[in-house]
């Protein structure tokens, strides 16, 4: 496939739009504003920009506890989500909700889990309900690796491939389960978890956009075919903690490490270099790209910190439909 | 919920078994709502180990009537992604003992998730299982687990007692936009008794008063209910006047129901077949003490399922369930105080 | 391995202690003196005969809602396991299981589990058990097809190659989940199931004990020498209904299937005659092992028929140890 | 159990933190008893995402403090094998949430193996947990979920209030042959109080008044006990003297210690922070409104945590658990009828 520019700069801004929310959070976090703690996406851009960018906007995707960047890549908008990380009224969930839950249904986005494969069931059921609504929507379960470690996943996993359903099970393998790393965790090889399923697996570099994105159109097309889901194994890392209070984290990986995936593995750098080597655009405009973007950041956060809390009689709306 | 409300468009009542009112509910809220499917183990061609679903398939089809692998977690996170996005699952799980497979899918995702979204998202769906002791099937398949999913913010629970209300309250739990657990007395399927045909829906919250009385309350819930009324004719038989009633849903619980039957009795029983401690009885009998406090002639008794695992040998099981010998007793000496 | 004339005959005789004791089972149920239902073995002998023969008395097993044959296989003694299924004191387990939680602890049955897999974690973890102590026991899972289903069997096994625990698990695949057939439950092929895990796979013809004591023996051998878990696939196939009172199957099998595996596969037809065609017994013993273990059954049921009733107070006692 | 008697072999108390006592007494059962080992999330190097386990890895290696993946359920099992064959798992369950997920393991196995084997198998276990809310984790993160093992026949529950408590519980814990459910209050970790050194037990099932009254008992468990104190304090300074008793464990309740109280001040309360609906002030309420029926002024009030998922924001979260003015003013009003 060839790279189309519009599609590069896209898959740029929105990883972009993802790099500078999250250190905006972290910001927020140290200067004690947000309530609670975030898990930070930076590092694994590239993982959520890519997928997103292959599917419509009445896809569904289901999301994690590090799940900011599947909420902005499916398109949300940054005013909410800051609004809803700091329990403002004006956030997507009316802040019921906060960083590990944060959905946006308008986006097919429906929700961030807070409970380690929590949503493979969902993905799979909103798959199945696509599949009788007779609608041509697919569904995206992102996940960690640690999420390997649930059964509920295989279960999950068993029923798409025997009735063939329209979803795809995003791994965003970033070698730690919180502070374990994964090889500690994960008996056998990733790829068969999958293929003992009879699911198909394509495993792709995560850090470069423009082939999670390839990949992702394939699933995407072989789901909307209706020829049953995909496994996708993203190969990515967090450069940041577990969450933002996760700051010495010598114990379980060098500072060497870190180091190396930031320098080498960097998806913005790797797709910045990839646009202009292939002069899908020019780097004035990548720089053009960050201004709007760190400006956007700023309009959002500052719509949020002003923004209202809920009312105190709101606690108990919402609890029965 | 105001179109929950009892339509009664139906015709003259016909006699049902237990398990034939599921099964009429079921089939009349397919017919009626292409989004409505049943997905469990063995629910197809077997239509249950306790056939209360035979004949589905062959009217809906394998793709609303879905046999799965035995994965009670697994099929249950689906049907909560499939009601999230636009159909109305009926999870089948076939003993109430499973749920301690599906409490996450069940406690934390499909019972939140319309809070923790700011009610942009919902999860209309009903789990159905079952509840009873006196099977002889052994502690993993004779508990009485409805304290569980009641204890759950966001979760409704439905408990008939009767054809009649099972149809009902099957049809209203249907409909509910809340996920609603929904537990049959599995030695009940064969009682028998009237059913309104058609459109017949009773409203998830009220009591119903299943005999008058006027010396004592029995409280009693699913299984109990026939427990009660027998020990009310015991205590007929001897002048003691017993008013018998069902709450047919711990959430929502018709709490003015209950203290209203306990103010004009003064005393009160609470009969329940799950483990007595931290079990139904302990709610409703602090609700009642509480309400009816200024108006009560004696301490609200309980009678739950006695607090050991369900044994096996037939010699143990029966001692471990209230029965109408044992609920009598306990009503005789509260009106002798 | 060259056929030990001993155990050939050892081995028939556990299978026919189990098959006789269930088809008295089965007629203590259709005379309606059996409490509840029981899950007969019958068909399947060849499997917890060959496993247990591998094993020492202090190893493990763990078994399933259809675990007289394990219990048997595992060296109980049938009039205490009669009285367990009547309900009686003089049971096992003081008539508190019941034949879907029998257990023998003196020979290392940890007890038959209702729920399907639910021992999954428990032999794992005796496995476990035994590492620590520093033992030399292993641990065998006995469970059926139909729990492949549950997902805790694959969070067991990861654990269990990741430490390299002496399980063995113990697939009796008879095609069926109760009223379902496994082909309509199994997405992909059974041994790529423990393979994802890293946990070799042995498959075999579970109507021959001697094949399926060979492989047992191999996976023992594994075991004790801390190799790590195995996982044994004994394809098999059950006679009977579901349970006892499952008598009209035609609508999920066919009685042309049923009369090829009874008529082909009876694993005591398959193993008296491969213990007549290689000498290892004449046909006269086998006959006289016939006699004796009848009358050994009739001892023993007559014996629980008469055995008393646990007493009324002792409901209360054994709830806290 | 007589063993578990307080053997009180101990030399003057340190001041320790509740996190701290918890460490030192898993370290002293781990020296003392070589069958006790640690199983769960990030146990050994990280010490748990609460720290409290810091240190133990460093004494004892990752064969007696082991990470496992992340699957509860499994390593529960595990657990229950183990415990069944010999050794004495303490499992970690980092959030009281994820309970959900392993109720199949603690309700249907370990709770019931015991008796199902007629007391030939047992499984000696401790299920060390959180619950608690306010942390800003929301709905998934924040739950009190001790009435649902509290339930279960078979199980103990422990919810220590002070690092005295916790010490002197999670070692009777461990020593018992039962599986004991174990529940920290997460916000709680670093509250400090003195601590008995040594081989200090606590019997399960042992209530103790926190503070002595005269007009009103206050019925307070794990992180309300500091609740109820400061609301007690509240009440002092208006000439109410509330008396605080905190049960310890739900399973044994000290249901004698719990009348009494009652019976003495005729008023009483029952703060938990669990939900309100099915929860553990139910089973309380109804045991004192029965036992003190008598004695008691007024009815026994309930304050559990409101019966809505936990929400995220502070604005909203901080009305859903009972305070210091809100149990005061209950009683106020208790107290004045
Ligand atoms: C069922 C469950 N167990 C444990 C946790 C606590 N927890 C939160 S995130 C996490 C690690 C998840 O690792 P992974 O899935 O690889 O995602 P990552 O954080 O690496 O993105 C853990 C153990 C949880 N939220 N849910
Ligand atoms: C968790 C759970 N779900 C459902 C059941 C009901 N059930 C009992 S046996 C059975 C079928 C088991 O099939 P399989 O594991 O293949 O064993 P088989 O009966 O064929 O020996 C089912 C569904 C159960 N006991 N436990
Ligand atoms: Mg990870
Ligand atoms: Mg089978």
């Amino acid at each position: 496939m060839n790279a189309d520019p519009e599609l590069a700069v896209a898959l740029y801004r929105r990883m972009l739009r993802i790099r500078h929310f999250e250190e905006q959070v972290n910001e927020l976090y140290r200067g004690g504003k947000m309530p609670g703690l975030a898990h930070l996406y930076i590092g694994e851009e590239a993982v959520a920009a890519g997928v997103c960018a292959a599917l419509n906007d009445d896809d569904y995707i289901t999301s994690t506890h590090r799940g900011h960047g599947h909420c902005i890549a499916k398109g949300a908008e940054l005013d909410r989500m800051f609004a809803e990380l700091l329990g403002k009224e004006a956030g997507y969930c009316h802040g019921k909700g906060g960083s590990m839950h944060i959905a946006d249904t308008e986006r097919g986005n429906l929700g961030a889990n807070a409970i380690v494969a929590g949503s493979a069931g969902i993905a799979t059921g909103a798959a199945l309900s696509a599949k009788k609504r007779g609608t041509q929507q697919v569904a995206v379960c992102f996940f960690g690796d640690g999420a390997l470690g649930q059964g509920v996943l295989y279960e999950a996993m068993n029923m798409a491939s025997l009735w063939q359903l329209p979803v795809i099970y995003v791994c965003e393998d970033n070698l730690y389960n919180e502070y374990t790393p994964s090889s500690e965790a994960i008996a056998g090889e990733i790829p068969a978890r999958a293929g003992a399923f009879g699911i198909p697996v394509i495993e792709v570099d995560g850090q470069n956009a423009w082939e999670v994105y390839q990949a992702a159109s394939k699933a995407v097309a072989r789901a909307r075919a209706r020829e049953g889901p995909t496994f996708l194994i993203c190969h990515t890392y967090r450069f940041h903690g577990h969450h933002v209070g996760d700051v010495d984290r010598r114990y379980y990986r060098s500072k060497e490490e870190e180091e190396r995936w930031r320098e080498t593995r960097d998806p913005l750098k790797v797709a910045g270099e990839w646009i202009t080597s292939n002069r899908l655009a020019p780097a004035s405009k990548l720089d053009q790209i960050d201004e709007e973007v760190q400006a956007q950041i700023k309009a959002a956060v500052e719509f949020a910190l002003d923004a209202p809390y809920p009312k105190p009689e709101e606690v108990t709306d919402d609890v029965y439909a | 919920m105001s179109t929950l409300r009892a339509v009664d468009t139906q015709t003259a009542p016909r006699v049902l078994t237990f398990g034939q009112a599921v099964r009429a509910a079921l089939a009349e809220e397919m017919r009626r709502d292409p989004t409505v499917f049943i997905i469990g183990e063995d629910v197809a061609e077997a239509g249950t180990p306790f056939k209360v679903l035979s004949g589905l398939v062959e009217e809906f089809g394998t793709e609303r009537v879905m046999d799965t692998p035995i994965s009670e977690a697994g099929f249950t996170g689906l049907a909560v992604g499939a009601a999230m996005t636009g159909m109305r699952p009926v999870v089948d799980i076939m003993f109430g003992d499973f749920l301690g497979l599906i409490m996450d899918q069940l406690a934390n995702q499909a019972a939140k998730v319309h809070y923790m979204s700011g009610g942009t998202l919902k999860a209309p769906m009903v789990v159905r299982t079952t509840l009873g002791a006196t099977r002889r099937s052994a502690a993993q398949h004779s508990q009485s687990l409805h304290a569980w999913p009641s204890h759950i913010p966001g979760l409704k629970v439905a408990l008939p007692s009767t054809p009649r209300d099972a149809k009902g309250l099957l049809k209203s739990a249907i409909r509910d936009d809340s996920p609603v657990v929904f537990f049959e007395d599995k030695m009940g399927y064969a009682i028998k008794g009237e059913v309104p045909e058609g459109d017949f829906l009773i409203p998830l919250g009220e009591a119903e008063v299943k005999r008058l009385g006027e010396d004592i309350t029995i409280v009693a819930t699913s299984s109990m209910v026939l427990v009660a009324l027998a020990a009310a004719e015991l205590l007929a038989a001897e002048g003691i006047s017993a008013e018998v009633v069902d709450p047919r849903t711990t959430v929502p619980l018709d709490v003015d129901a209950l203290i209203r039957s306990a103010k004009k009795t003064s005393r009160a029983i609470v009969v329940d077949e799950g483990y007595q401690r931290y079990g139904v009885t302990a709610e409703i009998a602090a609700v009642i003490s509480d309400g009816a406090f200024f108006y009560l002639d004696a301490p609200v008794k309980r009678l739950g399922a006695m607090d050991v695992p369900v044994p096996f040998s037939p010699a143990l099981e029966d001692l471990t369930v209230p029965t109408a010998q044992t609920v009598a007793s306990v009503a005789r000496r509260l009106v002798r105080k």
